[in-house]
């Protein structure tokens, strides 16, 4: 990929332009695979899609900003189905993503077995992502001891609103603050206001979902999610308040949900939420950092990028049968009798 | 000729009517999706809930007791798992209280494999559910036993847990059975009543069918097919597979009797015996996992009566004892019993000899 | 029971003299129950004791206030296992509560299966006590519904402090403040500082457990439990929101625990909690309300009649055997074939 | 001369010493308590934690994440319903993320009848356990074994269930179990180093005995009896009365061999085949209810392999199908087997003649 040419004009930026621009291309990987993804469950090269777009200009910080290693001395990322933006930019591939959309047995996140988007990366203390809503947030809490106790690391823990309604979610509070326990994570809510097809406003007498961390003394923010600048300083100003504190933050990243719910609600695109992708090529463009041109090329690119991987995914084999077997155990392969 | 979930959605729609349902929800329910599998579209009554599968059943439990009569949905069965405490609760009241209270309930939710749901939109509950003493529990596996079982859950005074094999919620009714009394024969007139248009939906309203009355009575299951050599008992997404293979396999001079159990609990025992008193040889069939099945139950109380008569060892065919079903086509081809695996095993077992 | 004389004095209530003797005497009689059902344990006529001593000046008042009927038009009562002087105060006998704690076949709340002090009477809408930390808590909400459609009534569900970590707690809190569907409900936390031998301050970030209902827009009220005009007042003021309204009530209550968490733990007394019966006893002296002698005749009575009724429940039969199969269903009895 | 709850606490202290056990908490699980059963007293790394058993077990899982070794309590099994779904995904990431997370984790949690609990202090979770996939589950019944199994568990590398037999907590160990290596041969002198003092206990520390090594392998059963005529496959609490009933029936005539299963999954065919194979009777006893129960399990593999070569229909006895245990002594005597009922069913199945 040619490096695009920095313009150095006035802007309304404050981060640095190498930042921005980068940060610009690692959300227009996370979109063009998002889109390719949609297009290979509308061709029926896959069962079923769920993912983030719409959630990039916070998903593609927060991931710039987690200290990425294996074990406790490291960041924990505690994500869900629409994260992947997060794991692209600690260093993912996209064609992982596509085989795990074609359930392919070369899929290295479950060889076949889970949904897209639902990854697992424990080299870099990427949690598995699992479909039922909420779990992650009592389970993040215990990687949290972890990190306190092996140095500076921290955990972060996302999903939606909607899902804040179980009662995991008030467990990740309770347990995060704990008296003379606190725990250094970062407790994120992504709010799209929507469950589904279900309004939060319908549902949330906690309009500011942010504010139940109150009660319990967790600092709390309420960010747009929207804006990626927004989100980088937020993030990091939140992580610099947790390590160095080893106190939990309670974060609210108002976000969009720009392809529906899922597959099964159409997967088609919106157009009455903000695009927040469009909204910084705007800007960028504004500030004269890219250019139309420069951006277009981009696109292109991935979108090329994401062709040609999706075309090599749909030559990959399929898992066999027998595989079901492995794994069941740590270490284990094969059906040693009756049952693993 | 409807489906079995516009059968469902019918049965709720007549429950609100004239059963006194006073709520149908979960999340999803209500408008505008009407479910994620449509069961509830257009009900007067259906409602969007907050995300939370434990509160579902706690309230459920709450409006049962407050006078209400509410069908309670849990979106997929997968997500039932954190409530299992709640479900005790629901069935042990009564007992906890000697009598003083019951809990008419119903709580519905898809079941099973068959959609390429993956590790969570695949699970089978038959066997927690049925260890869980206090509900009775029904999984029907053509419209009109949906429709039937609806509202005899309905109009039970005790929690019941109503299973929907996902794999057969738009399939539609086989031939020997009747109209669901009420509906037009017609599917396409059926799906103009009361199918929502795609689109907005906001203006739209059902026509629902002058419904009738008409129950299935929970602990009764259905002889779908006759036979003299050895009995299957099956429900649910199985059933179909079973039915199928017993009718392919009469060509070879096999012939196996089919019981759709449709009750889970209780379940037809009576029919149940006199099927293997006659066959002396039983296979059961089921999708969850096989250790600590209920087809396990099923069989042990097989060989506490029968293990004498039997003329083959009885045999279980159920889900492999994994941690879930797997994506890919063939995963899951491999976890749970198919046509295949069905036919085999009825043919072991016909051919099975002291 | 004698009437105790009046006498008319300054004091430091505002509620009318009538209405205090009267909660003393339930008090007293609720306290010396709690008293007898303990002598019972330690005599070995029950195997288990748990209850709420310590409670009263909260309880009392409450049960005084409910609307008591069955069915939706009157009020409900989600309680727990010290919620005994509730239940007497709506009218339960405390030889049932005996029979309970001996497990006879008459005890009318679980015929011998269930713990003392886990009470259930439909007929005026007290919902089963069982022992389940917090179940309660999703349950409630329901009722209020029931409540909210058929005219005036509310629902009244309590529980301890260290249990508003489950989850069911912030359930109650979301189901009952949905928006334009806010139930008619008191959601209740006796707070007595401890969940068995763990000391809310080492669990609890939220050191006003009440303020959980703030982000919910839930009114919240924090009393002490300890005074029973100040628990009459507040309860009655929140009753009468409530039923205007149809709005739910967060109201933690401050409570003394006072022969520890139950039998497990010796049920001996504690005498570094403030007993709040003691209190209300010195105010009612000082106020001249009632007479030391005239109180202490009430004790008397009420010790008299415990013991009483204490030594009748010991001649009163066991439960069957075959008793076990009954009530498994609504309105069953017997075991009609292999299984129930 | 260790009770179980003394050699399950000194495992945990050589866990905590030599197996890097980081963490082991609950409710009332740390200090002044140590565990409502003392399981947990003196223990360096025990804690309290919040009354929430969602959180004990997320937060356990997150601890194995994060390089940590916890052990993790839920006070009474009976309240460890609401966290079957994340049972379920403590034994399914392993296979979810086909190999890459390892979830080496113990829960540990009282079971069983015995104590006069009434409803919610006597469940059996052996069901509804060996129905969730990716876990090890054991369940001793003296004192050694439950040291030795602990031990086991804390080195598996995967989520491993001890579930402790609330009924023999504090039951001597039987006489031809050696001691725990390490431990003190007079159980006074073993309580005085170990048992906290009644009264203020703040100042208080153990004075553990220098612990050995040992362990109990998961999966291996242990014939605590032999026996020609017939054999009983039990564990937990009904293992003693099924052994005391053995003996007793030995002076009848009748040699029944008893085999302590200890760990329920996997559990050891290979024992229970050997045996069944040389008595061709068998008698499945444990106290869970009987409906879709563990022994119908393992009797279904019973039939499975040996249908033809069993000289009496295999036997199961198990708790009544009842949504409680009632708190009276004959309504928890009618409800789960004693020794009455074990040495009936021992009985009937050495009389059977086919
Ligand atoms: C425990 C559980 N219940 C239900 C579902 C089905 N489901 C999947 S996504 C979803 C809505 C989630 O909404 P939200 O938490 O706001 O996240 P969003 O999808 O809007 O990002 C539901 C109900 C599930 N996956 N898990
Ligand atoms: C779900 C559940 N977990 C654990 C227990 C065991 N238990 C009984 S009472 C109790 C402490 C309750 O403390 P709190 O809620 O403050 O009420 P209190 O007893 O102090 O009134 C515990 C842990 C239980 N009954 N239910
Ligand atoms: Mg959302
Ligand atoms: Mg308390």
């Amino acid at each position: 990929m040619s490096k695009p040419h920095l313009v150095g004009s006035k802007s309304s930026f404050t981060l640095a332009p190498e930042l921005l621009v980068k940060m610009h291309d690692l959300m227009v990987r996370t979109r063009s695979l998002e889109e390719r993804l949609i297009k290979m469950y509308k061709q029926n090269d896959g069962f079923f899609w769920i993912g983030g777009p719409g959630e990039e200009a916070f998903n593609i910080p927060l991931g710039l900003l987690l200290n990425k290693g294996q074990g406790p001395k490291f960041d924990y990322f505690h994500g869900h189905y629409r994260s992947m933006g997060v794991l692209l930019t600690l260093g993912a591939e996209p064609i992982d993503a596509l085989r795990q959309m074609k359930n392919t047995a070369t899929d290295p996140f479950s060889a076949g077995r889970n949904f897209c988007g639902h990854a697992s990366i424990k080299k870099w203390n990427v949690a598995p992502i699992s479909s039922p809503i909420e779990v992650q947030y009592s389970i993040a809490p215990g990687t949290a001891l972890g990190n306190k106790r092996a140095g500076d690391g921290l955990t972060v823990v996302t999903g939606g609103d909607a899902g804040t309604a179980e009662g995991d979610f008030a467990t990740c509070l309770v347990w995060s603050s704990r008296p003379g326990n606190e725990l250094p994570i970062l407790i994120v809510v992504t709010n799209n206001k929507w469950g589904i097809s279900t309004a939060s406003d319908t549902q949330h007498g906690d309009r500011v979902i942010a504010d139940r961390g109150k009660a319990f003394g967790i600092k709390t923010m309420v960010i747009n999610g929207n804006d990626p600048q927004e989100s980088y300083l937020k993030i990091k100003e939140a992580m610099d308040y947790i390590r160095k504190e080893k106190k939990p933050i309670l974060m609210e990243a108002r976000v969009s949900r720009l392809y529906g719910h899922s597959s099964a609600s159409g997967a088609n695109f919106v157009t009455n939420e903000e695009d927040p992708l469009k909204t910084f090529e705007e800007r960028l463009e504004a500030a004269g950092i890219l250019s139309k041109e420069q951006m277009k090329k981009i696109w292109e690119q991935y979108n090329e990028q994401m062709l040609a991987d999706a075309q090599k995914v749909r030559n990959e084999p399929q898992p066999a049968p027998e595989s079901i077997w492995d794994h069941v155990y740590c270490g284990q392969k094969g059906k040693p009798g009756r049952y693993v | 000729m409807a489906t079995m979930i516009q059968a469902i959605r019918m049965a709720l729609a007549y429950g609100e009517q004239h059963l006194g349902v006073t709520d149908v929800y979960g999340e999803d329910v209500g408008p505008p999706l009407g479910g994620v599998f449509t069961g509830s579209m257009g009900l007067k009554t259906a409602w969007n809930s907050p995300l939370d599968e434990r509160g579902i059943i706690g309230f459920a439990i709450g409006l049962a007791m407050g006078g209400q009569k509410p069908v309670a949905e849990i979106q997929f069965v997968d997500y039932i798992y954190n409530t299992i405490d709640l479900l005790k609760i629901a069935g042990n009241t009564t007992w906890a209280t000697a009598g003083d209270w019951c809990v008419p309930m119903v709580v519905m939710t898809p079941v099973g494999s068959g959609i390429r749901g993956s590790i969570y939109h695949s699970h089978s509950f038959d066997a927690m559910m049925t260890h869980i003493p206090g509900w009775k529990i029904v999984m029907p596996s053509t419209p009109l036993d949906a429709y039937g079982l609806m509202l005899a859950a309905i109009k039970d005074p005790n929690p019941v847990m109503f299973m929907k094999p996902k794999a057969l919620l738009r399939v539609r009714p086989p031939a020997e059975d009747m109209l669901i009394p009420g509906e037009p024969a017609d599917e396409k007139v059926l799906k103009d009543m009361i199918d929502a248009p795609l689109g907005d939906r906001s203006a739209w309203k059902p026509r629902w069918p002058k419904l009738e009355d008409y129950t299935v009575e929970i602990g009764k299951g259905r002889i779908r097919r006759e036979g003299s050599q050895l009995t299957i008992v099956s429900y649910g997404r199985t059933l179909p597979l079973c039915l199928q293979a017993a009718n392919e396999l009469a060509g070879e001079g096999i012939d196996a009797e089919v019981i759709d159990l449709r009750s889970l609990w209780p379940y037809d025992w009576d029919m149940i015996s006199a099927s293997v008193r006659k066959t002396h040889k039983v296979l059961f069939v089921n999708e969850d996992t096989e250790v600590t099945n209920f087809g396990e139950h099923l069989l042990r109380r097989a060989i506490e009566e029968f293990f004498y008569e039997l003329e083959a060892a009885p045999k279980l065919l159920a889900g492999a004892h994994l941690p879930g079903i797997g994506l890919a086509d063939a995963l899951e081809m491999a976890s749970v019993p198919q046509l295949a695996s069905i036919t085999a095993a009825i043919r072991e077992l016909a051919a099975e000899v002291p």
